[in-house]
This record gives structure tokens, sequence and C-alpha cells, in this order.
């Protein structure tokens, strides 16, 4: 049970926090923080159970129907998303307190921000894939919330738009994959799927079930050629990023492949699939983040390489690399959300955010300095900081890779130098510098801007100090869940001189030199501009602009207003389906039935033909609707003839009253001339014959068949004995079928009103819209 | 005799498709018109034709006497043309007001009234 | 003239059409006729009515909306079918008496003719409306 | 006796009648509209209780047995879509009490109403194919008035188009079912399942169902029998494009799935493959369709097609999972799809228009409306936890399940673009600022609204998207009575059984 409180915990909050602003003033961010505090001392005291290989779980049913129960289980991935989500998640609830100040939306916010930080938290805690998916769909809404939280902006609307359409097109194949896995595995518990592996990776559905799976993992995880909404994504507020673009929603794509490896990874799709995308991501990333001024993008670009190496390292499938992808996963998280809000805070304080406007912060904005600077030595991996050894890590594990680990280390060496250029630019460059800060009315942040910084900052120093504080108890247990075994963790500074050590330096070396190189790199990147249409962001704005355009084509073509093409189209359609059996229909010995034909009727007939043609034919308004009448009379007569007293009367008396109806309404209406250039009245005759054709052959195949006379025989005996009447028609009408004729009064009852309400409701009444 | 009938449905609904197809108004209830009576007219020939043999049991009879008309699809037509009746009693006035609001009888041209 | 010759034949064509719907409904159950017919011709009398006085007269001479006679109609119809709920049966159950007249003998009289009956006052409401309506307008858009 | 099964034809009547009659109060009116709808509800959700653990109830109108008489038929589906008439009628008949105008109230706007819901109602219920001809017509006519009234011009213009189409529908309804007459000796649809079974005569048969296929078709605006919707729902006021949407487009859809899973059962082969089609090009031409658009209610109108098709694409699949998802999915979509329409309506009310381009600060205006929205615009288009996705999801399974992998992607994809055009309406009307200039329509009289009347706007909206929250929440228990109704679809010989009382 205690697995769902930290959700609906979250969820409530998320329902009570417009309250916020009414009751907390500038302590909003405070109070709001106890929350998300708790749930990561919840969190941490779970750990020893973790620890000790142990579990939490919680399952009950909820939609038995479609494989989905509300199933969690804490392990030690779970764990340590967890710990995460909660432990940054605090320290963004109290920052967003200072950055958004007397914002009057600020309850919103946080609104926003608790509904996110539920769903993720559902996220890495569903035992359930289908579960999971619905809490990955919720982190998409909350981030198109948070994302366009400033929405008077049109740049904010537009990037949570894309954000939103992005990240939803991968759930909704990824959903399909869920289901294809479900399919194959046989069920949708995550747990019984981990141990279903071989089955999984047997069955025939494993390629498109994987490769959608990914579409859904790549596109929130922000992989090449989705990334483009997440440097888009930086309109959001410095919090949101901070949270959702560096530590979390972001990395949930990077956790689903961690997840599903043991279900789904070691394949070599998996392995080339994950690797390559990976590779690619990293690498685009970083030379995109080049060219960047604005502070945030430069850290998004940087976030996108980043999650790249991530990818790349769960793609590998080996032990180490799956060691070096947690470890680096929770020093990204660490230094990146400080780096955010550094941005933030900057932003905040001074105005803007370009890198070069800003210098000499240091002395004015002391704390936000040391905590800048902090994340910013663990993101280049200079020792003694926790980035150092997540780089150690990572550079081992890429030169054990099965394959192709000199590729993977030179783009690994570039992607992480160019990472360090940023880490200079934007986590130390705005500080440093003589002479007179700038811009001139910076000035320090209040305590909330700086201390979630400082303490990212400062647990980057101190966990790379003391390794083993996660190393055994957090990293351990995650690595367990991810290569499905136990794997020793033990995380050191010092490794004596080796290879990676030499890596690391040479990384190093080669960053600085390309941050001392950056405005000549700048100015190479703006000439070798590519051009817009050809960069996935390109695409993607291009279709965006172009869809509603393109729709109008499209459906103009197809829906054009026109009611005569309606009517063509539907004939047509309807023409071509019944072709099929047509052939089956003209059975034509029954012509041969002509026989029995009375002179009077085949006269009668004839007359009819006559005024039907006459009706068609007739220009004059008057004469169409007299040939109309002499065709009803014609009908009436047959009906004489053909044993229907009754229809005849209704036939005769309705005739004369639509006549009359006809001449009022006629009067006003012009005369009728045709209207059509030939080839549409030589088109339109073809239809009327062929559907006029098809008509006729129904109508004499339906005669030709004995029907089953059962009913009518049972009226003929019933209707004078049990309904009192010799008129079986009439007895049908008023007693057999007598709810027919009370549907049919109600349609006369309802025409009437109509008619009344046509002639007389007129614009002049007045009216308003609604 | 069904074969003639089935031939008149035949050309009632052909040229009732041929008349919503044009451009007028007026034309296309005439059009709508004729295809009700088609309707009718095959519903009336595929229940079976007899002469001389009303549906209306004799004085002294309890039961109809075979052979008979069969009253059911009788008592279909008369709710279906009564129906109808309704129907084309609303559009006659619907395509009156029609011209009156949008100035034409033309069915293009009306297609093209903003709506 | 045309006008005169119309009054006097609606004075006197009127009633006798009328006479001659409700016989169209009464005896419907056992010959051609019945609630819709009757109340055509009914209507059509009414309108016979309107064209010689016209339509305001009409209107007086019926001294009930026509919409009005729809809803009775309709009610009628439908609750024709009450009182066999009561019987625990079916809604629309035909249920029948039969009374010894004087003169007639028995007759049965059922509730179908009571359904019947609901038809022949809406049709007539329908009917009215739509020509009332129509010739209002008509006089109208004379003037 | 079982009155149940009628009070959903008689209440609706009977309040029809009543409004009719006492036309000359709107008080009264509203009083006898609402309390009738009410009625009308707990009838249909007392029916509903009845059938759940998934029982047949039919009746014998008239007491003449089948198949002589005509029998009214409830299995759960019909029930489920009596319960949906229900709901939306009743929110309609609440919604109208502020959002239909004076003239419009005066000139039958009540009646309308209630005799609609009566033919909706008859064609869930009744298990007879003339019966089910009357009905629609019914419907028809009362959707007809209810399109032209106000006199607009728009109005009728559209309506001409809506009426043509429709009316070409009936006819080729009216030959399908008197020929099917003529053939079988019978017009009761466990009668006909039941001789069909026995004695299949493919081409005439078949015949008769291209006929049905087309005029439900057109009914249900599938494409390309589509094109009238479009054109003319945008016309009338929001509460009656709200009561068309979540009603009329729905009997269509019934009706092929009542008849195509019962009675034309013997050209599966080619009619399955066929509604995939027709599905798939559904979807895509009505989400086209309304991406295309700028105003509000066009936009929704074309979303109406695009909706039609997911329900036809469970027919297609025809599976028990399939039938049960386009089940459930019609019942999503009408309720999320009325909310909508009000949410227009209130916003035409307060601006005098609903072209996105010029609206604008709705947000800022009514934050608790503009949340209404957001929640039923992100049910439409299948985001979780709300009925949509559940509804997508299912049919998504099926499809899956059933390795109709084509129509998946299709679906996958209209989703896809729905949630964009969803959201395009929020930012353009919720999230942008208003212009500058406020634009409102001159013509419209100054927008403002007394605060009950804001209320009577806004409780509807409330209790539909409640209804689609709950839906999606409490999935379970709804696809358990849709799993059920969809077995009785696949499984027609307990329906034949209890209307006939005797099996092939």
């Amino acid at each position: 049970m205690e697995m769902l409180l930290p959700i609906v915990l979250t969820l409530l909050a998320a329902a009570l926090s417009p309250l916020l602003r009414h009751i907390s003033g500038r302590w909003g961010g405070w109070i709001a923080s106890v929350l998300p505090a708790g749930l990561f001392v919840f969190f941490l005291s779970q750990l020893p159970t973790v620890q000790a290989g142990g579990e939490r779980t919680f399952s009950v049913t909820w939609i038995p129907s479609l494989g989905i129960s509300l199933a969690f289980r804490l392990d030690g991935l779970s764990l340590l998303f967890a710990l995460l989500i909660a432990g940054v998640g605090t320290l963004v609830v109290i920052y967003a307190g200072g950055y958004l100040g007397g914002h009057p939306h600020r309850g919103r916010f946080y609104a926003f921000l608790f509904l996110f930080m539920s769903s993720m938290l559902g996220v890495v805690l569903a035992d359930n894939l289908f579960l999971l998916f619905v809490f990955w769909e919720l982190t998409s809404v909350a981030s198109f919330l948070l994302i366009g939280f400033s929405h008077e902006k049109e740049e904010a609307r537009r990037s949570a738009l894309q954000a939103l359409l992005i990240t939803g097109l991968g759930g909704l194949a990824m959903m399909a994959g869920f289901i294809l896995i479900a399919i194959a595995g046989g069920t949708s518990e995550v747990s019984e799927l981990l141990s279903r592996g071989d089955l999984l990776r047997s069955h025939e559905l494993y390629l498109p079930a994987l490769l959608l799976l990914l579409l859904g993992a790549f596109t929130k995880s922000a992989q090449a050629p989705f990334h483009f909404w997440l440097p888009g994504a930086m309109a959001a507020p410095a919090p949101v990023s901070a949270y959702l673009h560096s530590a979390t929603m972001v990395k949930a794509g990077v956790y689903l492949l961690a997840r599903l490896n043991p279900a789904l990874g070691g394949t070599d799709e998996w392995h080339y699939l994950l690797t390559l995308a990976g590779g690619a991501t990293m690498v685009i990333g970083a030379l995109l983040a080049g060219p960047q001024t604005d502070l945030k993008r430069l850290l998004g670009y940087s976030t996108v390489s980043a999650l790249g190496m991530l990818v790349m390292l769960i793609g590998l499938s080996t032990d180490l690399a799956a060691k070096a992808a947690l470890v680096f996963l929770v020093v990204h998280s660490l230094y990146k959300a400080a780096l955010f809000m550094v941005a933030g805070t900057i932003d905040h304080e001074t105005g803007t955010r370009d890198v070069r406007q800003l210098h000499g912060l240091m002395r004015v904005m002391p704390f936000t300095a040391i905590a800048a600077v902090l994340a910013a030595l663990s993101m280049t991996g200079f020792p003694p900081l926790l980035g150092f050894i997540g780089k150690e890590l990572m550079y081992e594990a890429k030169m054990q890779a099965p394959s192709a680990s000199l590729f993977l280390l030179i783009a690994g060496v570039l992607a992480n130098a160019v990472n360090i250029a940023v880490a200079i630019l934007s986590g130390m460059r705005p500080f440093i510098g003589r002479g007179k800060h700038h811009p001139a009315q910076a000035h320090e942040g209040t305590l909330t801007l700086w201390l979630g910084p400082l303490i990212l900052g400062l647990s980057g120093l101190l966990l790379g100090l003391f390794p083993d504080l996660i190393g055994i108890p957090l990293i351990e247990p995650a690595v367990r869940s991810v290569r499905a075994e136990h794997v020793d963790v033990d995380l050191a500074l010092w490794h004596g001189i080796n290879p990676v050590l030499l890596l690391s330096i040479l990384t190093i070396v080669v960053g600085v030199v390309l941050y001392l190189l950056r405005h000549r790199a700048r100015d190479a990147s703006a000439r070798l501009r590519v051009p817009e249409l050809l960069l996935p962001g390109g695409v993607y704005r291009r279709m965006i602009a172009a869809l509603p355009a393109f729709s109008g084509r499209l459906v103009g073509v197809i829906h054009n207003g026109n009611l005569r093409s309606y009517l063509f189209t539907i004939i047509t359609v309807f023409l071509i389906l019944a072709a099929r059996t047509f052939v089956d229909l003209a059975d034509w010995p029954v012509l041969s039935r002509l026989g029995d034909v009375e002179f009077y009727s085949v006269g009668l007939v004839v007359l009819m033909i006559a005024a039907t043609l006459m009706v068609v034919a007739s220009r004059t308004r008057l004469a169409a609707v007299a040939a109309l009448g002499v065709l009803g009379f014609g009908i009436a007569a047959l009906y004489v003839i053909y044993s229907a007293p009754d229809l005849a009367i209704t036939q005769i008396l309705v005739e004369t009253l639509t006549v009359v109806i006809f001449l009022f309404v006629i009067r006003h209406l012009p005369r009728f001339g045709e209207r059509s250039p030939r080839p549409t009245q030589f088109r339109d005759g073809v239809i009327a014959v062929l559907s006029g054709t098809m008509v006729a052959l129904f109508s004499l195949k339906a005669s030709g068949v004995q029907m089953d006379s059962a009913i009518s025989s049972y009226f003929a005996e019933n209707s004078v004995p049990a309904a009192y009447g010799r008129n079986v028609v009439n007895v049908i009408l008023v007693d057999f079928r007598a709810l027919d004729t009370l549907g049919e009064a109600t349609v006369l009852a309802v025409a009437a009103i109509g008619v009344y309400a046509m002639i007389k409701l007129r614009k002049h009444h007045g009216r308003r819209a609604g | 005799m069904h074969v003639l009938l089935a031939i008149l449905s035949g050309i009632l609904f052909a040229a009732g498709v041929w008349l919503i197809l044009r451009r007028s108004l007026a034309r296309l209830v005439l059009g709508l018109i004729l295809l009700s009576q088609a309707a009718n007219l095959v519903i009336f020939t595929s229940g079976g034709l007899h002469r001389a043999a009303p549906p209306i049991v004799g004085e002294n009879a309890t039961a109809l006497e075979a052979p008979y008309a069969d009253p059911l699809p009788q008592a279909l037509i008369l709710t279906a043309i009564v129906i109808s009746f309704g129907l084309f009693a609303f559009f006659l006035v619907l395509i009156k007001r029609a011209h009156q609001e949008t100035g034409t009888d033309d069915i293009d041209a009306m297609s093209e009234v903003e709506t | 003239m045309n006008a005169l010759i119309l009054r006097i034949s609606a004075r006197y064509l009127s009633p006798i059409l009328i006479g001659v719907s409700v016989l169209l409904l009464l005896r419907g159950h056992n010959d051609p006729g019945g609630g819709f017919i009757g109340g055509l011709l009914a209507a059509s009398a009414m309108s016979l009515l309107a064209l010689a006085h016209g339509t305001a007269s009409a209107r007086r001479s019926l001294r009930v909306d026509p919409r009005t006679l729809i809803a009775v109609g309709l009610l009628l119809a439908l609750t024709s079918g009450f009182p066999a709920l009561f019987g625990g049966r079916e809604w629309l159950t035909g249920m029948w008496t039969l009374p010894e007249l004087p003169l007639i003998g028995a007759i049965p009289l059922g509730t179908p003719l009571w359904f019947d009956v609901g038809i022949y006052i809406s049709v007539v409401g329908f009917t009215l409306t739509i020509v009332f309506a129509l010739s209002e307008n008509d006089e109208e858009e004379a003037v | 006796m079982n009155l149940l099964i009628v009070l959903p034809v008689l209440l609706p009547l009977l309040t029809g009648v009543g409004t009719l009659l006492l036309r000359s109060s709107t008080r009264i009116q509203h009083v006898v509209s609402i309390t009738g709808s009410a009625g009308f509800l707990a009838s249909a959700i007392l029916l509903l209780v009845r059938l759940r653990d998934g029982g047949i109830l039919a009746v014998q109108l008239g007491n003449w047995p089948a198949p002589f008489g005509i029998t009214f038929v409830a299995d759960l589906f019909s029930a489920l879509m009596v319960l949906l008439t229900a709901v939306i009628g009743f929110t309609v008949a609440l919604y109208s009490i502020a959002a239909i105008d004076l003239p419009r109230i005066r000139y039958g706007y009540h009646p309308l109403l209630h005799f609609l819901l009566m033919g909706v109602s008859g064609a869930f219920l009744t298990g007879d194919m003339f019966n089910l001809y009357v009905w629609f017509e019914v419907m028809l006519i009362a959707s007809f008035v209810l399109l032209v009234l106000g006199g607009e011009k728009a109005q009728f213009a559209g309506a001409v188009k809506y009426v043509t189409v429709n009316l070409l529908a009936s006819m080729l309804f009216l030959i399908g079912a008197g020929v099917l007459y003529g053939k079988t000796g019978t017009l009761n649809f466990a009668d006909l399942a039941f001789k069909l079974a026995q004695n299949p005569e493919p081409a005439l048969v078949n015949t008769s169902a291209i006929l049905f296929l087309v005029a439900f078709g057109i009914k249900a605006a599938v494409f390309p029998f589509f094109f009238w919707l479009p054109d003319s729902y945008h016309v009338p006021p929001a509460a009656v494009t709200a009561l068309f949407s979540g009603l009329l487009t729905k009997v269509g859809v019934y009706a092929l799935m009542r008849t195509f899973s019962m009675i034309f059962i013997h050209d599966m082969d080619f009619t399955g493959p066929l509604f995939l089609v027709l599905a798939g090009l559904t979807m895509v031409i009505g989400v086209f369709g309304a991406v295309a658009q700028g105003e509000m209610k066009r936009l929704l109108s074309f979303h109406i097609v695009s909706q039609i098709g997911y329900a036809l694409m469970g027919l297609g699949i025809f599976t028990q999972l399939a039938l049960s998802g386009a089940i459930y999915f019609t019942l999503h979509v009408a309720i999320a799809k009325a909310a909508l329409f009000f949410v227009v309506g209130y916003v035409a009310r307060r601006r005098g228009h609903t072209n996105l381009a010029r609206l604008g600060g709705l947000l800022r205006e009514s934050p608790l409306v503009a949340v209404l929205f957001l929640l039923a615009a992100l049910s439409l288009a299948g985001l979780p936890p709300f009925s949509g996705f559940f509804a997508k999801f299912t049919l998504i399974k099926a499809g899956l399940e059933a390795s109709q992998y084509a129509i998946v992607a299709v679906a996958l994809l209209v989703s896809m673009m729905t949630l964009f055009s969803m959201t395009k309406i929020w930012n353009e009307a919720f999230w942008k600022d208003a212009p500058e200039r406020m634009d409102t329509d001159a013509r419209v009289p100054a927008p403002y609204l007394q605060a009950g009347d804001k209320w009577l706007y806004i409780l509807p909206i409330i209790l539909l998207v409640g209804i689609t929250i709950v839906m999606g929440l409490a999935a379970e228990p709804i696809l358990q009575m849709t799993g059920r109704a969809a077995e009785q679809l696949l499984d027609p010989a307990p329906y034949i059984r209890q209307v006939l009382g005797r099996m092939p």
C-alpha cells in the first residue's frame, strides 16, 4: 500500500495546489516542498530493504479486461529514479517558490508540477506495462502544461505543442509496442515479462514490438532525430527545465530501456539500434550545442548529448556499461539540474541568458557562483567530483564494448569535449572575468534561488569524495535490476594511471581548447549552416505549418461543399459496391414470365412512363407538377387494380395535398433551365440509367422469390377473431403494428412544427448566438 | 406484370436520380418524390401482385380466403407514403424558404453560400 | 363570381365532407378508410373553408390552434395503449368491450378505435397547421 | 407486462406532447422538459441495471407474438445506447434552458428535442426492420426541423444538403426493407436472422445488405457518405449540434453493428475488409478535414466523422474485444463530443463567434470552462486516464490481436492528429491572449451572462466531463458490460430464442 501513497499524495497535492496562493504568500515553495522532502525520506528508508535484494510490491486489479492492473514494484532501479524524482523535486519546488515570486498563477504551476511528479513516480514504480504507459502519457500532458505555462508567449505555446506532439507520437507507437509485447509474452506485468526474456526475444513480434517501443523511448528521451523538441522546450520556466529536462522526464526513455533490458535486451537488434541512435544523438547534441549562446539552449543541447550517451551505454548491454549508465545518470541529473537552476537565477536576476552578455557575476552572486562552478566541474568530469567517476566508467565501458569500441570512444571523447566547453561556458564563464560585472543591475538571488543548486553542486563533490555512499546502497541494486543478476559495484576516484585516465585528461584538454576556440567554432558553424529544411526540427516545423493548408486542399477535393457532387458520389459508390452482386441479380429467365399482363395495366404503365418523362423533361413548373400528379394518380390506379383500396385512397389524398403545397411553394421559384454542361449531363445520365437498371433488376428478382407467407396468413386468420376488424390493412395499422403508425403520426407532428416554424419564425424575430 | 412494374420502378428511380443531380431546387424535390414513388412500387411489386382480392374479410367469413393480396406490404407502403408526405411537406417549405433567404434556386450557387 | 361559387360550395360541401370523414374513420376497421384517410379528408374540408373565407375565418371556426390538435391526437393515440397496462398487458395491446346497443346489437368497441381517433385528430392538426401557415403566408405576401 | 423497455420511447413522447400542449409558457416547458428527461434517464438506468449481467428482454408490443407484431428487444448493447441517449438528452435539456433563445423555444424546440430522443430510443430498442425505418424517420424529421429552427440563412443552405442526402438514404433503406420482406416474408430481426441462416440466398440478400450499408453509412457519416455532416452540423445552436453529434450518427453506427452482426453475415469476407477500408478512410479524411478548419464547430464536426471510423474499425475487425471496444468508443465519443460542443456554445455566447483566429484569452476569462474543455479534449484525443484512452486502447489491442496492422497504424496516426487539432483549439482559444481589439461579432448583443445562466451552461459540461473521467477510471465495469454486449452480438442465438422462443 505504501507504494501507492507517494503517487496518491502527490496527486492530491496537485489538486490542492491552486489553493496555495491563498494561504501561503512567499512561503509557498517551502510549504510545498514538505511533500517531496517527505517522499525523499520515505524512499531513503526503503534503501536497506532494496539493498538487501528485497522489493516492495503492491498490486490491485484495475481493468483486468485489458490487462491493466495497479501493480507497483520498488526495486533498485525504481528506487534510484524515485530518489532523484523526490530529491531533485524537493529542491525544484523550493526554487520555484523564489523563481515565480508573486506570480498570480503560481498555484496552478505547483499543480502542474505535482501532477508531473506524481505521474513520473508512477512511471518508475509501475509494474504493469499499460499502467506505466498511462503515467507515461500523463507526464507528457503535465509537460505540455508546464512548458506552456507562460502561455501568453507564442514561443511557449509552440514549444509546448511540439513537445507534446513528438512525445505523443512516440507514446502511441509505444502503446502498440507494449500491446505486442503483452501478446507475445502472454502478460502485461513487467516483472513477469522480465522472466520471459527468451520467449520474447524469439517471438516473431519481437522486432516490430521493439521498434515501436524504441520510438516511444527515443522521442521521450530526445534521441535524434526527435531531439529537437528538447531545446525547443527551453521556453519553459527554469524550474521546469531543471526538473523535467534534466533529471526526470527526459530520463523516462532511458528508464524504460533499462527496465526492459532483461526482457528485450541482449539481441543484435537491441545492441545496434540503441548504440547507433545513442551514439548519433550524443554527437549531434554536442555539435548543435556548439554554436549556442543562450544559456538554456546550451544546456538543452548538452542534455540531448548526455541522453545519447545513456542510451548508447544501455545498448552496449554489458555489466560495466550498465554500471556506467546508472552512475552517469545520477551525475548528470545532479549537475544539469543545478545548472538549469543557475541559468534561471541568472535570467531572473540579470534579465538575460545570453552568455556573451554575462561576466564577472562572482562578486555579486557568490552562492550561485559556487553552485555553478561545482556543477560545471562535475560536468567536465574533473576529479574529485562525481562526474569524474562517471566519465571514467563510461570510457571503460566503451573500451570493452562488444563492437566498434574505437568508433564509440572517438565519438565519446568528442562529445565530452564539447560538453566540457559547454560546462565552462555556462557554469563558469558568466561568473569570472575582471572588471565590472555585467549586466550592471545583477545581484544575488534569494536563498530559495541558490539553495537548490548549491546542494546539488555540493552533493556532486561529496559523492565524488565518498562514492560508496551511493555505490553499494544505490547503484548496485539498480544495476542488478538492469542486468537481472548481481554485479559488484565498487566506485573509486583513483584507479591508477591507465588508458582511461589518459582519455579523461585528453578530453579535458580538448574541451578547454574548444572553449578557447569557441568564437571561431561559432563562426564556422554559422558559415556551415545546414538548410533548416534538412534538420528534423525544420522538417517538423514545415510539416506543422503545411498541415492545415495541405488538409484544406485534400479535403477540398473530396469535400467540396457541392450537394450534387455528394449525391453523385453516394450513388456511384453504391453502384460500385452493388456491382458485385449485380451479376447474380441479372436472372434473365424471370423475363419469360412477361405473359401475365393485362392490356389496361400496360396502358396505365405507358401513361405513367410518359408522365415520368414529362416530369423530367418539363421546363415549366406547372407542367412538371401536373405530370407528377398524373403519375401519382396512375400509381393509385395500380393500387386499385392490384387490390389495395386503402393505399389507393391514401395515395390520391396525399397526391392532391402534395400538389396543393407544391403550388403554394413553386410559384416563387424561377423556371427550371438546364444549367449543367453536356458532359455533366451525360455523366449524370449514365449514373441515372445504371441505378434505374439496378433497381429494376432488384425489384424483378425480389418479386420472383417465393416468399414465406406465415405472417400474412397469421394476419388473415387473426384479424377478425382477435382484433375485431375486417379491413386487415387497417388492423395492421392500428393494432398489429400500431407502433409504426404512432411513429408515423409523430413524423407528421414534427413536420408540421417545422413548417410552422419555418414560415413564422423569421430572423427579424430576434435571435442570439449559442 | 412484375416485369412491367419492375421496369417502371427502374424508370422512376432513374428519373429521380437524374433530377436530383440537376441544379434546380424544385427539380431536386421532384426527383426525391420520384425516388420515393419508386421505393413504394418496389415494395408493392415484391410483395406479390393479386387482382381483385383486397385484404378485407368478407361479411360472413372469419378469415381471408386465399388468394388475397398480402396486407402487410400495403400497410408498410401506407405508412411510408404518409411519412414521405410529412417529409416532403417539410422539404417543399424548406426549399421555398431557402430560396427566399439565399435568393437563388441554383443548388451550386447555394452550396457556395457561406454556411 | 368564382369566389361566390367557392363560398357556397364550401358552406355546403365542408360539413358533408367532414361527416364523410368521420364515417371513414369509424368504418375504417372493416372497410377501406381509417384515421389517416379520414383525417386528410376532414382537413381538406377545412382547407376549403380557408380558401373560401380566408384563413382567419377558418382558424376562428376551428376554435383551437391546429398544433394543439396534433398534440391532443398524439396524446390520444399513445394513451390508447394505457388500458392494457392496467390489465397487466403490453403497451398498445388492443382492449375490447362488446356492449349491446339498442337497434344495432353488439358492437366491438376497442382501444384501436381510440387509437385511430387519435391519428385522425393529429392528421387534421398536421394538415391544417401546414395549410393555414402557407395560406397566411401567401395572404401576407400578397399584401 | 414489461413497461421498462417501452418507457424510453413512451416518456420522451409524453414529454414532447406535453411541451407541445403547454407551449404557451416557456417556464412550464422547461420544467416539463427537465422532468421528462430526468424520468427518461431514470428509466434508462433501470433498464441497464436490469440487463447488466447479460440478459435479454423482449416485449411483444400489442401482445402479438413475434414475428407478427412489432417486438422491442433490449440486449446490453441496446440498453447502453439507450442510456447514452438519456444522458445526452438530459444534459442537452438542461443546457438548453440557458442556451436556447426564446423564439426557438416558442416555436417548438422542446417538443422537437424530445421527439428526436424518442426516435433515437426507438431505433435502439426495436427488433423490427420496418419499425427501425419509422424511428429513423422520426429522428430525421426532428433533426431536420431542429436544424432549420431559427430561420437563419446559413441554416437553410445547410439544411438543404442535410435533408436531401438523408432522404436519399431513407429511400435506399425503404427499398432494402421492402425487398427483404418480399424475400423472407418477415421483418423481425430475430426471424430474419433465423430464416437467413436456414436459407441464405446470397445475391438478393447481399444486394439488400449493400442497400443497408449505404443507407446506414450515410446516417453514420462514413466515408464516402459523410459529406452532409460537416456542411450542416455547425449551423444550428451548439446545444443542437451536441445532440446531433452525440446521437444521430451513433444510430447509424448502431444499425450497422446490429444488422451486420446478426442478419447480413453471409458475406463477411467482403464486408469485413470493406468496413476496415471505409473505417480507415473515414478516420483519415475526417481528421484532415478537422485540421484544415479554423472555426470550432466545423472543426469538431469533422472530428465526428473521424471518430465514426473508430467505431467502424471495431465492426470490421469483428472480434469480441473489437466490438466491445467499438461500443465503448461510441459511448465515450458521444459524451466527450457533446461536452466539447457545449463549451463551444458557451464560447459563442461569450464572444458572439467561434472563429479561432479571433478568439483568445479564454483561460484567463473562464478558467473553469477552460479546464473542462481541456479534459474533454484530452479525452477525445485518447489520453489517459480518460474514457477516450481506454476506448482507443481497446480497439488498438483488438486490432493487434487480430493482426490487422494497417488499420491500427491508421488509427494511431489519426489519434495523433486529433491531439494536434485539439491542442490547436486550446492554444488559440484558451492560451493565446485575446486579440488587441475585442473583435466580437457586431450583430450579436453584448455578450453578457447572468450568474445563474452561466451555471446552466457549465453544469451540463461538468456532468459530461465527469462521466468521461469516471468512464475512464472505472473502465472495468463498463468494459465488462460492453464485452458482454459484444458477446451477445457475436452469438445471436439467445437473442433469437428470447424473441421467437425457438432456435435454428
